[in-house]
């Protein structure tokens, strides 16, 4: 390694109203260096990335690149030095080509000035290739899955051949196998002596790529050391400050009776004769490949989505479930992938979203009693811990942490038995993730059952009691707690 | 209390508003003679109420992240169905359930197009904009209706307690929509639905049912304007409401209602509306030229949009 | 080369097409019911097919319309052109190809023209400002530092600024040291007239004491305003057109005098002279169909109704 | 060629348009005797000329997520203008020039105020509306200008080579625009804003350059409608364009672009406005009663995008 830092930030701070999101900050990564970059949500990481980038101007502070004091005021002239970005928010737009994304701000054009077309999609398709991401470059970005369209901008980034790349939570919508191809593609740049910025919330990543990792904690730097010199609980103390114990280990309760029950469920070509029960008191893992159904099935069972045929009973009750508001009344509560999108009003208070499905208890002749409501929005944010200063606060202003707890106290509020989690942990810290994981251990201890959908093997292994794996739309094999070992499931995943 | 800092910000941004209307107000009082008078007051309100109501209805659409551009041609479509009832003689009440339930029914279609023809709700409520006006101009001959009973009539000049009757029709409008929004599942469903419709369905709102409510109360409420004008003109007018969409829109968005959805409220919506009327009157009080007052309609909505983002950005 | 068109030329019945000026107000369809009674006197004679765009601000709309009425090669066109101008060029072609051209309410800058017949605007609002002076002698109201007002329908249609300009000028001539407010204009929508109104008595009370409204919609909407207010004895108000509420108003006194023109004639008359010229016969370049006064003392006369509201000669 | 799927959806897109359209020729030729006659073709592309022009300014705007409300209004500017200049003695091509700048100038003001003042573009923009319409009547004192020289009139007449003139003017803004949409950085940058203005902002794409060219390219089209439509009507008419605003939106939303940005074509918007022109020229042909054709325009705005809509779900 070399004596000089490549990029070298000293006491950065940032101000935005009402927060401090960094305070005197340092910041040095080498050439050849795979820097780590981890705190709470909220810490002020990727703030951070955005004034190295210049989408924020500092309010102190310097930062030198090789040396030499620089001033980005914009995306453009960062791009000029050679810094790239993968941001933690998709910025892609979706109504575009793959293709053009790739291309957008800085396209090739012809000698009469046009864009030159071919350029863009053969150059795109041979990137895509090059990593291994197997897509045509001409399909728009809703065409493809979350997870594609991160790989995406992942690609969109590295093509660049910049000399410090950033990723900010890539890995938060991978699964396993987009997650070794990015390993590759650091692993790559590494080689090739460009200096890389890896965010994530999960800590064992840290440990396979990473050489350094610094902590930040409210805003403030709290360590930097060399990744061989620690280990994943020592971090977690730098970052909580206090040490968590083991992440997984919660309390597994006697199951009770059969709460549902799905036979030979069909959708098209997504869901294929699908069948398997939950019971009072269990967690039922569903584990896949990205794009192998499970978000489909329960939508299915959740009244989401239309099905061709099948039959969900609960209670032993033959039920047909047709829109969302038959499967609430019924006592099931979904907690979606994608929160923004499908789990939140953002722009609406977290007294009104942790109400949302459950005004029907507290209204009178459908006035809500506002009393009530209140009441209740305080009680769940006080026991779910919501950081926030006040239930009258836009969920869209909360960190994802905090959101993400916003929609389990709505479904806390309509008193379901079934809760559906679909991807819970996705963005979170590992605070709040163990939150997470102890209230999904507190609802079994009461009698609920819980399905999980992960894509992060760790976690289902961890909490399920028995696990579902889908692949290609068929639910091949279901696995005991004891069973569980990561090349099974993996195995069974893939279809093997 | 630090639980209600939020709901506090929400009462500045209506404040703003508050601050503008009162300081033109003031303004106009020293500049004019005739301003703060009894009668131009009363005046006043009873030129806001017609575009109140419509505007107080436009205010749900605009919520539930709609737009809705046939209210004008819907004001007529009420004018002329009252009027040939009351001329044909039915007696009044019913006359006025009947327009209303017309004009509520035009509204329903606007909210099936949208929600079952996934058309966009521009273009839905443009195309009934025309269509309910060719109907009007059919069922009318293009004519005015006249000879509507003096006890249909003599309604929009009643004054009560120092107030106009229009007053009072608007207040009670105000009222129920204030509930609507601020007290009801109805309204908490709109505003779920306006800012995020998935999010909204996935929690059991019945969203189809929130599409058709909001533009069928859009057009109950249209309805109800045009009969009120209806009374107040005495005659059932073939080309009443035209262009009144644009009013309605611009006191909902001047009021903080957005357009992306999620948002607005039936104060600041009352309080747009009041300030266009202002501008209007205050205009033609200082006798300035129609076409200046045109230019300074146009530009002190801007401004005052412009004035509340200034202070929102400052603020947070 | 002139074509020979593609219809039954000269073969009756023949074909007439009527374009009037806008299809929103009672007038043009006065205009209409002329032109459908002569075709139901003389079914054998003529079959009538009648167009307009919606608003008179329209008149891209009317050439267009104009245009796709050439395409069908009527044997004879009947036309209120809005604009002198803008019709001139699809005009001459049809005289070119044979077709024959009456046009009607407003001259066109073309000689290819069969005949023309109308009234004169300015004249009519000259009239206007005579009656005003006159109503304004019989109520003893001095005119010494007082000021009159008009309200035009609308801003940039030619007919109403003839009208204005012509009240106007003659008003200054009857009355020397008058003062003229600046005309209000109020998208030819009864209610702003009103609110207007309103606003124009507030703010110069007792100086006001005439107001000229240039067509039926904004007189509707002043002489609501003057008799709410009980004032129709102080504020003498004369205006255009004739729709059943100015009727009403004449009768109750809110309006002291109206001009009325007389598009009943300019339809029947229309018609008939584009048969005549069809027929080979020559025509008289200008035919002047008048303008009727119609006040208090006459509206009740047997000849008035016809022209008050030719609805009632409607025989088809 | 799995490569090329997309392009041949969006071409399915417009399809759907193009074949709603020949649908429509096709029934009209059998229906009315004069459809189909070079005559009648060339009045509908003159017709459609002015529309489909501001239309394409319109998609710009449309594609980057905004809206213009204000082009009917800047189209009576640039006729005043224009007009005022002529008459004023200044030769044809700098008066043209003069009157492009000024509306480019408006246009870049909406741009100004949405992008500085965050101001959100419908209200902006209505601003605008209002306020260039008072501009416009304050410097024509609401009167038609007349006088303009033949050389300037007579160029709307013109035919070349069968085609009217205003068409080659058309055509040349629709091959320029497509060029711009689909070869050029600017086009692409548009669609990227649109679509998302975040990602398009950290792609290094000068967003407020964005914003100022969108809103002034379309304040330069509807100029350069104005200027024909001022040439075809022989006057500056200070009401030219009223209403316009909304053929435009639904040219380009009927033609495919959606209201929330990121998608529009040129193609498509050309068939939207020749839909619109088509269904109005055909109900001239049938002599479809005024009020019916309105309504019929209504419904079909709609049909044509739910059924687009349908088209749309049952493909993918
Ligand atoms: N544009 C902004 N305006 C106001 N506050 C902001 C803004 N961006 C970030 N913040 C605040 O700054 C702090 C740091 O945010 P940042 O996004 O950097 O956190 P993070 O470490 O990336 O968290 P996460 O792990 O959830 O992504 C947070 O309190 C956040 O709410
Ligand atoms: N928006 C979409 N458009 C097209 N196909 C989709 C879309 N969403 C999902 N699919 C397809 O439906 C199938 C099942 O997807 P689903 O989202 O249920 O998978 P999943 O196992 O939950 O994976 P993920 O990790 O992406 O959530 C896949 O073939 C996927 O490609
Ligand atoms: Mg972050
Ligand atoms: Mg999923």
């Amino acid at each position: 390694m070399e004596t000089r830092p490549f990029l070298e930030m000293k006491g950065i701070s940032k101000q935005f109203p009402g927060v401090k999101a960094l305070n005197k900050v340092d910041l040095a990564v080498y050439p050849g260096e795979v820097h780590a970059l981890v705190g709470e949500n909220g810490a002020g990481k990727s703030t951070i990335i955005k004034i190295i980038m210049g989408v924020y101007q500092r309010d102190e502070g310097t930062i030198s690149l090789n040396g030499e004091e620089i001033h980005v005021t914009n995306v453009i002239e960062a791009d000029k030095l050679g810094l790239a970005a993968v941001y933690q928010d998709l910025t892609l737009a979706p109504d575009l080509s793959i293709g053009e994304n790739f291309f957008m701000g800085q396209f090739p054009r012809k000698k009469n000035g046009m864009i030159d077309w071919n350029h863009v999609y053969e150059k795109t398709a041979d990137t895509l290739k090059a990593l291994n991401v197997d897509v045509n470059p001409r399909l728009r970005i809703t065409e493809l899955s979350p997870a594609m369209q991160e790989m995406v901008a992942i690609a969109k980034t590295v093509h660049k051949k910049s000399k410090l790349v950033i990723f900010d939570e890539p890995t938060a919508l991978l699964s396993n196998e987009e997650v070794d191809i990015l390993f590759g593609i650091i692993k790559k740049l590494k080689a090739s002596g460009v200096s890389v910025v890896y965010i994530s919330h999960r800590l064992e990543e840290i440990f396979t790529i990473c050489d350094n990792v610094t902590v930040l904690k409210d805003g403030q730097h709290v360590k930097t050391l060399p990744v061989k010199d620690t280990n994943e609980s020592q971090l977690i103390s730098f970052m909580v400050g206090r040490s968590l114990s083991d992440m997984y280990n919660i309390e597994h309760y006697p199951k009770g009776d059969e709460l549902l029950r799905v036979e030979d469920l069909n959708r098209g070509k997504i869901l294929k004769d699908i069948s398997f029960n939950v019971r009072r008191g269990e967690i039922f893992g569903l584990f896949g490949l990205v794009g192998s159904g499970r978000t489909e099935v329960v939508r299915a069972i959740y009244g989401a989505d239309a099905i061709d045929s099948g039959t969900v009973y609960l209670n032993g009750q033959k039920e047909i479930i047709k829109h969302p508001s038959q499967a609430i009344a019924l006592g099931i509560g979904l907690l979606p992938e994608d929160r923004k999108h499908q789990g939140l009003a953002l722009s609406q208070t977290i007294n009104h979203n942790i109400n949302l499905a459950s005004y029907k208890a507290i209204s009178k002749f459908n006035f809500v009693l506002g009393k009530k409501e209140r009441e209740r929005s305080t009680e769940s944010v006080k026991r779910l811990r919501v950081k926030t200063p006040s239930i009258h606060q836009l969920v869209g202003n909360l960190s994802g942490g905090n959101q993400q707890k916003v929609i389990i106290a709505k479904w806390l509020c309509c008193e379901s038995k079934l809760f559906i989690f679909d991807e819970p942990t996705v963005g979170i810290d590992v605070g709040a993730k163990q939150e997470i994981y102890k209230l999904i251990e507190e609802l079994t201890r009461e009698g609920h059952a819980v399905i999980l959908i992960s894509s992060y093997l760790p976690e289902v292994m961890g909490l399920a009691d028995r696990i579902g794996v889908l692949h290609e739309g068929s639910m091949s094999h279901i696995v005991e707690r004891e069973q569980f070992s990561e090349e099974t499931l993996l195995r069974y995943a893939s279809g093997l | 209390m630090k639980l209600f800092s939020k709901k506090n910000k929400l009462r500045l941004a209506e404040g703003n508003l508050l601050v503008i209307v009162i300081i033109l107000m003031v303004i106009l009082s020293f500049a004019t003679k005739n301003f703060f008078t009894v009668n131009n007051l009363r005046n006043l309100v009873r030129q806001t109420s017609v575009n109140g109501i419509i505007a107080l209805g436009m205010t749900f659409v605009i919520i539930s992240g709609g737009i809705d551009l046939s209210v004008g041609s819907i004001v007529g479509v009420a004018s002329i169905v009252i009027a040939k009832l009351l001329v044909g003689g039915m007696p009044i009440f019913p006359a006025i359930i009947i327009a209303l339930v017309v004009c509520g029914a035009l509204g329903a279609v606007n909210g099936f197009i949208i929600q079952y023809g996934k058309v966009p709700p521009f273009i839905a409520t443009l195309g009934m904009m025309q269509a309910a006006r060719g109907i009007v101009m059919l069922l009318s001959n293009a004519r005015m209706i006249a000879g509507l009973p003096k006890a249909f009539t003599g309604f929009a000049q009643l004054v009560f307690a120092g107030f106009p009757s229009l007053f009072f029709v608007w207040f009670l409008v105000i009222i129920v929509t204030f509930i609507l929004t601020t007290k009801t599942i109805f309204g908490r469903n709109i505003f779920a639905y306006g800012s995020n419709i998935e999010a909204a369905r996935l929690s059991g709102i019945n969203t189809a049912a929130v599409t058709l409510s909001v533009y069928t109360l859009s057009g109950i409420l249209s309805g109800l304007a045009g009969i009120l004008m209806t009374s107040r003109l005495g005659n059932g007018i073939p080309t009443a409401g035209q262009g009144y969409e644009m009013d309605a829109i611009a006191s909902a968005v001047v009021g903080g209602a957005s357009l992306s959805g999620g948002s607005g409220t039936i104060i600041g919506t009352v309080l747009g509306a009041l300030l266009i009327s202002l501008i209007q009157n205050g205009g033609n009080l200082l006798g300035i030229n129609a076409f200046i007052l045109q230019i300074i309609v146009g530009v002190l909505i801007v401004a005052s949009v412009w004035y509340d983002q200034i202070r929102k950005t400052t603020k947070s | 080369t002139t074509e020979t068109a593609g219809g039954p030329k000269g073969e009756k019945p023949y074909e007439i097409a009527v374009i009037i000026k806008a299809t929103d107000s009672d007038f043009w369809q006065y205009l209409l019911v002329g032109a459908l009674n002569y075709e139901f006197e003389h079914p054998d004679l003529v079959n009538v097919t009648t167009y307009g765009p919606p608003s008179e601000s329209d008149i891209d709309q009317q050439v267009a319309i104009l245009e796709n009425v050439i395409s069908t090669n009527p044997d004879a066109i009947v036309i209120a052109s809005t604009s002198s101008d803008a019709s001139v060029p699809a005009l001459e072609q049809a005289y070119d190809k044979g077709i024959k051209i009456i046009t009607v309410d407003n001259k066109v800058n073309t000689p290819k023209v069969n005949s023309f017949l109308a009234t004169d605007n300015t004249l009519g609002g000259s009239l206007g400002a005579e009656k005003m002076v006159e109503y304004l002698k019989a109520n003893n109201i001095s005119t010494a530092g007082k000021k009159i007002a008009v309200v035009s329908a609308m801003a940039g249609v030619q007919v109403l600024t003839d009208r204005d300009n012509g009240f106007i000028s003659r008003i200054k001539q009857l009355i020397p040291g008058i003062e003229l407010i600046p005309t209000r204009y109020v998208d030819n929508d009864i209610i702003k007239a009103l609110s207007t109104t309103e606003d124009l008595i507030t703010t110069y009370g007792s100086d006001l004491i005439g107001i000229f409204a240039d067509n039926n919609h904004s007189a509707d909407g002043v002489s609501r305003a003057v008799a709410e207010q009980s004032l129709s004895n102080k504020i003498i108000v004369t205006a255009y057109d004739s729709d059943p509420e100015e009727v009403a108003a004449i009768k109750s006194g809110a309006i002291k005098a109206i001009m009325v023109q007389d598009p009943y004639g300019m339809g029947y008359k229309g018609v008939d002279s584009a048969v005549q010229a069809i027929e080979g016969a020559t025509l008289p370049e200008y035919v002047d169909t008048g303008v009727v006064i119609v006040e208090k003392s006459n509206v009740n006369d047997p000849a008035a109704q016809g022209i008050l509201d030719p609805f009632t000669m409607k025989k088809y």
